[in-house]
């Protein structure tokens, strides 16, 4: 099966979704001739024409807005944000709009939209390139949100987001782009050639939203993750030899409950890991459902382990930035009470 | 700079408040007819006084002059007569329900009715509207049940949203009327996204976006011209300066430019100031702005010379903020009386009949109230389920809502 | 003592500040001639002149970006926002800006700045005059959010909001403008001049920031309640005959974890409650933190009692709104597990 | 509507691509001195075609003509001179530096150190810049320390910002330059506020925004002109048009608009645009519009139409979206040749004089880059502690805060 890196995947699906519908364009700051800054959609100007593909003015509200009109149209627009940390312009227009135009029209327009943008950091992005918004989606009513952690799933959940009747936030973990990055920084990268979830199908295939996927089965204690952390989490768990099992939640709304309950069930301990700020971060809302769901299985507290209550710095990175070291402490930890 | 005398703020105020007299003698208005028409492939440059002048076709005899006229037969005027007195007699029944309080909240148009009415006959089917919600005459004109118009506003069993969404913020799109959102200018920009597919698609339907003066200092208004500009999209893009945003007066929005029509200037964009007043400019200048739309010339911008002159909504009262009298000073006068004097001179219409034509149209309004209302109201009678609260959030119900709504029992 | 209306309350609140602070100026969306839609900056104008009180243009992010402006020049701009559903296009100022403006620049510019918002449902408002985003604000590193629930309570963190050096969101739940709503919307209106927290103190009091008030002793379960809920949760508990114990939070970050987890301890039940949309909603949050900061005292699930995950609806609102009637199920629930 | 043909979508393209061979000739360059210049308090409407020209005055053969001429004495313009080779020194060493990883990200100002450098020289102390990441000329014609500009690049332990901010990102109060946002725009409207502020303090303070051509396209550009036009803010709001965003060409921004100053135009603020790799035409513009707005007049808009010989950043390389050659062919020349040739002319400067500052400069830059890489670099040396990272989010660390940090036992 063919290798690709998650640029390449997120490439692909859009090809292929280009390829077989004539309705899905896709459109963004720096996405037509020049493909991206982060080269996601290069050629695709080249195959599909001007028309399909195309720069779009620096406005984001601008994008989404257009991309709404286009969707109420007919037409099947996926948009890239340059960087998560851009898409509050065009946060109006995704809640107040995109998110409730099927509810408020009671289905009468509909806005079949996704909305790309790379998330998370590890690049010495500073604030302004690294955030992790995905908690400001999951509490918007109408939206779906995913975020993808390997080539495979990044191709197969963007062609089902493309294919979905309502708008998608896909968040992409940028520092996953080249390779499993499992927060060694120090370390020499592992590219996705070397992955299993590096090997991507050619063509059409889809991964359903609103399932989980086990990455590591175990018995001591269940970890939920997703992007990123998801790779630092199987990095944890070899490290600190704890029995964990990994589950990458894959898509935050619709959430994959079960899968997270009857594993929470099975180990009666819970870590919560994301990169995002603590409060009020989607890992809030992961406790709550696992504490209201699993209580009486629970044998200790349920742990988070994220970015801190601060914007992402510049120079301390590495200690936002939740690693496997710190990760490791926590299954420890959670395993000792 | 210890040279430099101290800096002021300086806030704009209208020229009168409650308590003084209304007084519109700067307001300069162009005798009738006395506005040239270009063709509509002039080059925008060439065309920028249009910004600044106002495109009139009655004048005050009654008479349709001037370059922009004679577009309509008399049949057609006749249609739109009836559509403006039904807006308006629509608005009357709707204000006493709401003060009756079977629904919540209204919206009036007085004062405004030939701008939505005369625009929407301009239009070809297919086209789609992106309205505030201050255009129902675009449903009206376009034949939409006033009935189901009365179910959205008592969000009643009938209603066809379902009791979601508030009063007048109906959707319909086979009469080409986008979902009317709750947020001040974001339609402006999905107008433009709407025409831009229709161009990527080779279609040949346009989408026009409306908005109020008020609402273009909104961010949204920029991104709608950015992209109208760059694309040369197929859009109309309308901005219905009524004067008034809720107690705040034009100039707040204005600021320094002398009209609102001018904000298309700086972005190439052929801009017109037409007499909202006047159901036959109103129509002639759509007619205009659609044809270059639609022969692929790119978007025009135009900004409707009206009158606000009800309360902004239900939950206003405009003595607070502006004489009383201020709505009887403006200049522009009332477009149902400009419309049925042209057709009187015409010899199309009389007194009688309009007299006639006002019964009429009122036992028509209130045939559908009774048949709405037997469908319910706000607080009484048939009602949206529950249900209904918890479907349409996504196409499929996901789990956590299907556990919300079991929870429920419903 | 004087009574009060909350509006009145805010009012105050603006007045003796502007009064004291020649810095302090109001402006926004119909908030000079007018005095607002609510009538919280009635009379200001007239008493303090265009300069310190004034119209906005409709532009929510041109009104808190010129704030920001303001208030690196040194001023203290108290701003409104007409309806808290209306923030979203000011969102990225609020976010990008505002909050961490103090960070980014160490301290060189700092922003204190409040953001008035009437919140909450109950006026038939429909989706985009309900809405309750204080999470969407919680989130945020370097934002304070606040939420009164009484008149009183009102016009002394509003004080202390404008007098705080960094910026705050004071979100006014505007179903309590005239009355401590219960959450019976069908029987007649209770008046803040029945009400003991509708007596005021003249002139300058603060409430600090981060303090939580204790509204009712209870020793059964504990209620973690702010704005609206608060007195829909006294109701509850009296209706219901729970001895709850019920926590207004007032502040929801900072947070005062310190009284919830002391009374968390004691009586090992809690019930979270709030208007917004459940999924990331701030109920995420307080679970999450008293599952962390109680775990061993808890005897049964925490349970959260909020807006369901739709719109806010016009015809159903008292089906989406958490009344007494829920929330009462949910207390005796809580305890008969 | 069947008797229409298709609509198409327009895409602007720039007129080359790489492969292809640059041509400005259709860009119009007007002979410097040959624009007007207005009195400061002249009606916008009157001076609206300044707004299509170009204001500029060193002509080819170095001299400085016509009526925006004569400003600036020998000395301060040899003060411009070294500024501009000092930006475009330190410029140089901190992209090696970054290429060497000795920090993770660079900006340089190539081809437009005219801009920021002249526009500083015509400010007052306690004025206050609104800048974008390309002015760092600001702060060095303003004899900030480069040290502590390369202390901040390198997020080192004497990094004024304490490595919480990306390089370049620089925040100086008492240099008027305010914190610099990683979002583009948003400082634009917070500059009007800024000028409000000072008006309603009877301040004689000013205010000046900065933005991209690229980023024009963003909102917070509306925000900012609507409420500088409504509130007639003291305040200059500048845009660097350098040709270019990332890859984007700046067609893409512009529309169909001639130019980017004609934006201002809809809000009757007075725009210009002006030759930006002309230092004595920058200086000329920035006194006139700052005039007006310390004489209570009102807001500017400039446009700087300059050009980016560079990469946008350390991040991208613009062979991949435009010709290699297309920075040579730009018509409007090198500021730094340009105001060299210039001094040489008025008997100021030589070619010897050049060569020799060029070495002191050198000197000078790289003296500072050694003392800042005493104090660290991004990932060796001195560092900002993790302490640093949880202060300054507010104030006064709330408890929560607390708790982190000493999860974190720092
Ligand atoms: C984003 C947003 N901000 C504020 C409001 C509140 N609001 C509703 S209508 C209105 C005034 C609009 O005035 P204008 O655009 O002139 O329209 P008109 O009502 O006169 O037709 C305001 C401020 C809103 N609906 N949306
Ligand atoms: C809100 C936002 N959107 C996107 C970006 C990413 N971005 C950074 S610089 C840039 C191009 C800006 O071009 P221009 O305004 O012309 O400025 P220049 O770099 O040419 O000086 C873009 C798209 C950003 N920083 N902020
Ligand atoms: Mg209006
Ligand atoms: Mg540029």
């Amino acid at each position: 099966m063919p290798r690709r890196t998650m640029i390449e995947a997120i490439r692909d699906a859009m090809d292929v979704m280009m390829a077989r519908d004539a309705n899905v364009v896709v459109f963004g700051e720096d996405v037509g001739y020049f493909g991206g800054v982060f080269r996601a959609t290069q050629g695709l100007q080249a195959k599909y024409g001007h028309n399909r593909c195309f720069d779009a003015p620096i406005n984001e509200s601008g994008i989404v807005g257009a991309a709404i009109g286009m969707a109420a149209y007919g037409l099947r627009p996926c948009v890239e944000i340059q960087f998560a940390d851009y898409m509050y312009p065009g946060y109006d227009q995704i809640v107040s709009e995109a998110a409730r135009l099927r509810y408020r029209s009671n289905g009468d327009f509909t806005c079949p939209l996704v909305i790309r943008m790379p998330t998370g950091g590890g690049i010495s992005g500073g604030e302004t390139h690294s955030q992790s918004p995905e908690a400001l989606f999951t509490h918007v009513a109408g939206l779906k949100t995913v975020v993808p952690s390997s080539p495979r799933d990044a191709k197969g959940l963007l062609i089902s987001a493309i294919e979905d009747p309502d708008p998608v936030i896909f968040l992409e973990p940028k520092r996953l782009y080249n390779g499993p990055f499992d927060g060694h920084h120090d370390r020499p990268m592992t590219p996705w050639s070397k992955h299993h979830l590096g090997e991507v199908p050619d063509g059409h295939y889809t991964i359903p939203l609103g399932q989980a996927a086990i990455r590591r089965e175990g018995n001591a204690l269940t970890v939920l993750a997703y992007g990123t952390m998801v790779h630092v989490a199987m990095a944890a768990a070899v490290e600190t030899g704890v029995d964990a099992e990994i589950i990458d939640l894959r898509t935050l709304v619709p959430l994959d409950l079960e899968t997270i309950a009857a594993s929470v069930r099975k180990t009666g301990r819970c870590v919560i890991v994301h990169e995002a700020t603590l409060t009020s971060g989607f890992g809030a809302e992961l406790s709550a459902l696992v504490q209201e769901t699993c209580f009486y299985h629970l044998e200790v507290p349920i742990k988070r382990v994220t970015g801190w209550d601060t914007p992402y710095p510049h120079a301390q990175e590495w200690d936002y930035f939740p690693g496997p070291a710190r990760l490791g402490r926590a299954l420890l930890e959670t395993m000792e009470q | 700079m210890i040279d430099h005398a101290p800096l002021t703020l300086h806030v704009p105020e209208p020229a009168v408040r409650p308590g003084g007299t209304p007084d519109f003698s700067s307001v300069r208005i162009p005798k009738a007819g006395s506005v040239a028409r270009p063709p509509v492939d002039a080059d925008p440059e060439s065309i920028r006084d249009l910004a600044y002048s106002i495109i009139r076709v009655l004048n005050r005899d009654g008479e349709a002059v001037g370059p922009w006229a004679n577009l309509l037969s008399d049949s057609q005027l006749l249609d739109g007569l009836r559509h403006m007195m039904t807006l308006r007699a629509f608005d009357a029944r709707m204000l006493m329900s709401q003060r009756q309080g079977k629904t919540s909240f209204y919206m009036q148009h007085m004062g405004e009715e030939a701008v939505s009415c005369a625009f929407r006959k301009a239009l070809s089917p297919g086209d789609m509207n992106f309205p505030t919600y201050r255009q129902a005459g675009l449903l009206i004109a376009d034949d939409y049940p006033l009935v189901d118009m009365m179910n959205q506003i008592y969000s009643n069993e009938r209603d066809p949203l379902k009791g979601r969404q508030m009063p007048v913020l109906y959707s319909s799109r086979k009469n080409g009327f986008f979902s009317v959102s709750g947020n001040l200018a974001t339609q402006y920009i999905q107008a433009v996204g709407w025409a831009m597919a229709s161009a990527i698609k080779n279609d040949t339907r346009i989408a026009v976006g409306w908005i109020g003066d008020g609402a273009t200092a909104e961010s949204d208004f920029h991104a709608a011209l950015v992209f109208a500009s760059t694309y040369k999209a197929p859009v109309v893009l309308n901005i219905v300066n009524n004067q008034w945003a809720i107690s705040t007066f034009q100039g707040i929005a204005r600021g320094g430019s002398g009209t609102f029509a001018a904000r298309g200037l700086g972005f190439g964009i052929p801009a017109l100031r037409v007499d909202g007043n006047d159901y036959l400019a109103v129509y002639a200048v759509a007619r205009w702005a659609i044809e270059r739309a639609r022969r692929n010339l790119g978007p025009t911008l135009i900004e409707h010379v009206t009158y606000r002159v009800g309360a902004h909504s239900t939950s206003d009262d405009p003595a607070a903020y502006r004489p009383k009298a201020e709505s009887d000073a403006w200049p522009l006068g009332d477009p149902i009386i400009r419309l049925k004097k042209h057709l009187i001179v015409r010899g199309a219409w009389s007194e009688e009949r309009h007299n006639q034509a006002e019964a009429e149209i009122l036992d028509t309004v209130i045939a559908a109230q009774k048949e709405a209302e037997q469908h319910g109201t706000l607080h009484a009678g048939g009602q949206p389920s529950v249900r209904d609260m918890f479907e349409g959030v996504y196409e499929q119900m996901p789990p956590h809502l299907h556990r919300q709504r079991h929870e429920v029992g419903v």
